[in-house]
């Protein structure tokens, strides 16, 4: 137990992750690459015509996974950013810092390809739903943190700072998902949602979920490669750096 | 506490303090890690930086009425006038700090420690932009506290005497 | 398979702009990322080696 | 000398704070007179009718009062980090959170107070009646305290910071949605005869929630500007 303990540890310092991340990136990169080829696949020509949206409900495809993922990164991030402050880690400022730039495309991506579904839905390019509104918020707090992390110097300083914004953020998004939907029910009453389709087939949810795995494997994939480039820039000074540079 | 420009005197002074995060080791107050009595230990502390701490907008006594409490301490108008006196700004209580001088500012900012009932003084450079008289005066203040068995952790660029008492000499090099 | 011809599947049932639109956005966004990344991987060691260069040049 | 208790070292800290601003009177006015321009500006962009100006009211004038709020925030910590003094706060054997609780009370005293004794004014000229005035005073009152204090975490993380202003703004506007929402909302609601006793207990609840997590936010963000 206790030798295992330390094998943790040791992977928790930024020498032995980068080698670690090199050797495990690859493996998630082709993982996602297949899965995402076997979910296009099913997505195409598996799942049915939806009886009421015809093809257009495909968007769900990249929609949804492109949101949960937005969402699931700024859970992942603020714990990181969590683990950081209380055990003060260098690794967990970086593995933050990594994470947030995917998690604001994916909120962008989510906002992008919910506007396209909604045009021909509800005729219009943007509808103030609860769902898209609580997106756009969270694209800001992805900004905020994006914004603090660039304008603060010391890169230490810079991940503390930015670690308490994510854990401030990560408290506020659900009293600001509560409040955007009291708001809509107020103003206009629930529309047709993207998500909530009644009759979904299960090759639809199969298709759905493996996309969403393929998302998650692209998003370990990504992080892993930009951790290791913030890695690389930050222990500059390091012996093992210029070794491994050379 | 001795050392060149930029070799770390005042950052060892601030992680002393705990302001500033300590890479390894441990500082102890009383046998106790800091981290784990920082409330205590600020009790004991009074920390004099290189900024001042002074409200240009303020008058002297208000400045120093609010940071003595800070500490939970309110000293009266009396004392404040003769601690002023002892450290050559007589008569500049009711002054607003804006119109002292930087030798004047220096000097309330350091009459602090003679309202402060603190047992750790930390101090940075505090005999830069002082005279003669002031350098004599900020160290026999020192060996005063000393006596009364304080402890002062000072930087300096020069070599100031406090009298008998023992000082341990810390050279830093880069 | 619903489809019966390649113009059929392009179409997507009148949807196609915003269909494609969707999985093009994405697929772009992606695609710009991972060259991000790379460009970024390139830059660093190319900065690295400078660095290790001058050290190498000055002692 | 004479030892002070918690709550006088407190009311030092708060009478220092708005003494420090009476005398530079510009602080506390700036923020009122740019509440007034910016809720004037709304009619002359969308034009005097009035139906439309009355049904905007409530969320105009929260959104004016919520950006005015924001102007003095960036100085509720500079000049202290720029002189010293916080680092004297931070030393203190004040707890500084409780420090951060009283700056943030003293912020609201002087740009929050202000903004809800000016509002009833700005709401007469879109055609508010008495009823909705007070409620819509009553909803600032209860939610410029939770604006001032979720402030003071961004204040505290862009102090020494590069374009600090605009990056407070990015950081801060997205989590005074809830406050805004509940805020115009209770108004809204009263006219439509929805009753807003939900809005202003959420209000509330929002207040005592950022009681007691907005000063321990702050008070990291201090330790870590500090170091």
């Amino acid at each position: 137990m206790n030798t295992r303990v330390i094998h943790w540890f040791k992977f928790s310092s930024p020498q032995n992750f980068y080698v670690l991340a090199g050797r495990m990136q690859p493996w998630f990169a082709a993982l996602a690459i297949v899965l995402m080829a076997v979910g296009l696949w099913i997505s195409f020509f598996v799942a049915p015509t939806d009886a009421q949206q015809g093809e257009g409900y495909r968007i769900i495809f990249v929609h949804v996974p492109a949101s949960q993922m937005s969402m699931f990164i700024y859970l992942v991030m603020a714990a990181w950013a969590g683990f950081g402050l209380a055990f003060n880690t260098r690794l967990s400022g970086m593995m933050a810092s990594a994470l947030a730039p995917t998690g604001a495309l994916f909120a962008f991506l989510s906002l992008v390809t919910g506007s396209l579904w909604g045009k021909p839905m509800w005729g219009a390019w943007w509808v103030w739903d609860a769902r898209l509104t609580s997106e756009l918020i969270l694209l800001f707090l992805y900004l905020g943190f994006l914004a603090l992390q660039s304008s603060i110097d010391d890169p230490r300083r810079a991940d503390k700072a930015c670690a308490v914004l994510a854990l401030v953020g990560v408290v506020n998004v659900p009293i600001i998902y509560f409040s955007v939907k009291w708001w809509n029910t107020l103003h206009q009453g629930a529309s047709v949602s993207l998500t909530r389709s009644p009759t979904m087939a299960s090759t639809m949810l199969a298709g759905m979920l493996i996309m969403v795995i393929a998302f998650w494997m692209y998003t370990i994939a990504v992080t892993l490669a930009r951790v290791r480039n913030i890695i690389l820039d930050r222990e500059r000074h390091t012996e093992w750096v210029k070794h491994a540079v050379e | 506490m001795a050392g060149a420009n930029g070799v770390g005197k005042t950052s060892l002074l601030r992680m002393v303090c705990g302001l500033a995060p300590i890479e390894s080791g441990e500082i102890f107050w009383n046998g106790t890690p800091i981290h784990a009595q920082a409330d205590a230990y600020r009790q004991d502390l009074c920390y004099l930086g290189h900024l001042n701490a002074l409200q240009e907008s303020m008058t002297v006594y208000e400045n120093l009425a609010f940071t003595a409490a800070l500490s939970g301490m309110a000293p009266d108008a009396a004392q404040t006038k003769a601690v002023l006196a002892q450290f050559g700004v007589a008569g500049r209580d009711r002054q607003l700090v804006r119109h002292l001088s930087q030798g004047q500012k220096r000097r309330v900012a350091l009459s602090r420690l003679a309202l402060s009932q603190a047992r750790l003084w930390v101090l940075d450079e505090p005999f830069v932009a002082m005279d003669e008289a002031g350098v004599r005066m900020l160290a026999d203040l020192i060996a005063a506290h000393l006596t009364q068995g304080g402890l002062a952790v000072l930087t300096s660029h020069q070599q100031v005497d406090i009298g008998a008492i023992p000082a341990q000499l810390l050279e830093l090099r880069a | 398979m619903q489809w019966n011809s390649v113009s059929e599947f392009f179409a997507m049932g009148g949807y196609a702009f915003y269909v494609w639109g969707s999985f093009g956005a994405t697929a772009l966004v992606m695609l710009i990322e991972t060259l991000l990344i790379r460009r970024q991987r390139q830059e660093v060691l190319a900065s690295l080696r400078n660095e290790l260069l001058s050290e190498g040049a000055s002692s | 000398m004479k030892k002070l208790g918690l709550g006088s070292v407190l009311l030092a800290m708060l009478r220092r704070e708005v003494s420090l601003a009476l005398r530079q009177k510009g602080e506390v006015l700036t923020p009122l007179v740019f509440f007034v321009v910016i809720a004037s500006l709304f009619p002359l962009g969308v034009g005097p009718e009035s139906a439309l100006l009355l049904r905007m009211a409530p969320g105009v004038l929260w959104v004016s009062a919520l950006l005015a709020a924001m102007l003095s925030l960036q100085r509720l910590f500079a000049t202290d980090y720029a002189d010293g003094s916080l680092e004297q706060m931070a030393l203190s054997s004040t707890p500084l959170g409780l420090l951060v609780l009283a700056k943030a009370l003293s912020h609201f005293l002087l740009s929050g107070l202000p903004l809800v004794l000016m509002a009833p004014v700005l709401g007469l000229q879109f055609g508010l009646d008495g009823r909705a005035l007070g409620i819509l005073m009553l909803t600032l009152l209860l939610g410029t305290p939770t604006l001032s204090l979720i402030g003071s975490i961004g204040a505290a993380l862009t102090l020494g910071v590069r374009g600090a202003g605009v990056l407070l703004s990015l950081l801060i506007l997205p989590l005074y949605i809830p406050v805004l929402i509940f805020g115009a909302g209770a108004v809204e609601a009263d006219a439509a005869g929805l009753g807003m006793g939900g809005h202003l207990s959420l209000l509330a609840a929002l207040l005592v929630l950022s009681i007691f997590f907005a000063p321990l936010a702050t008070t990291t963000a201090l330790r870590i500007s500090l170091e």
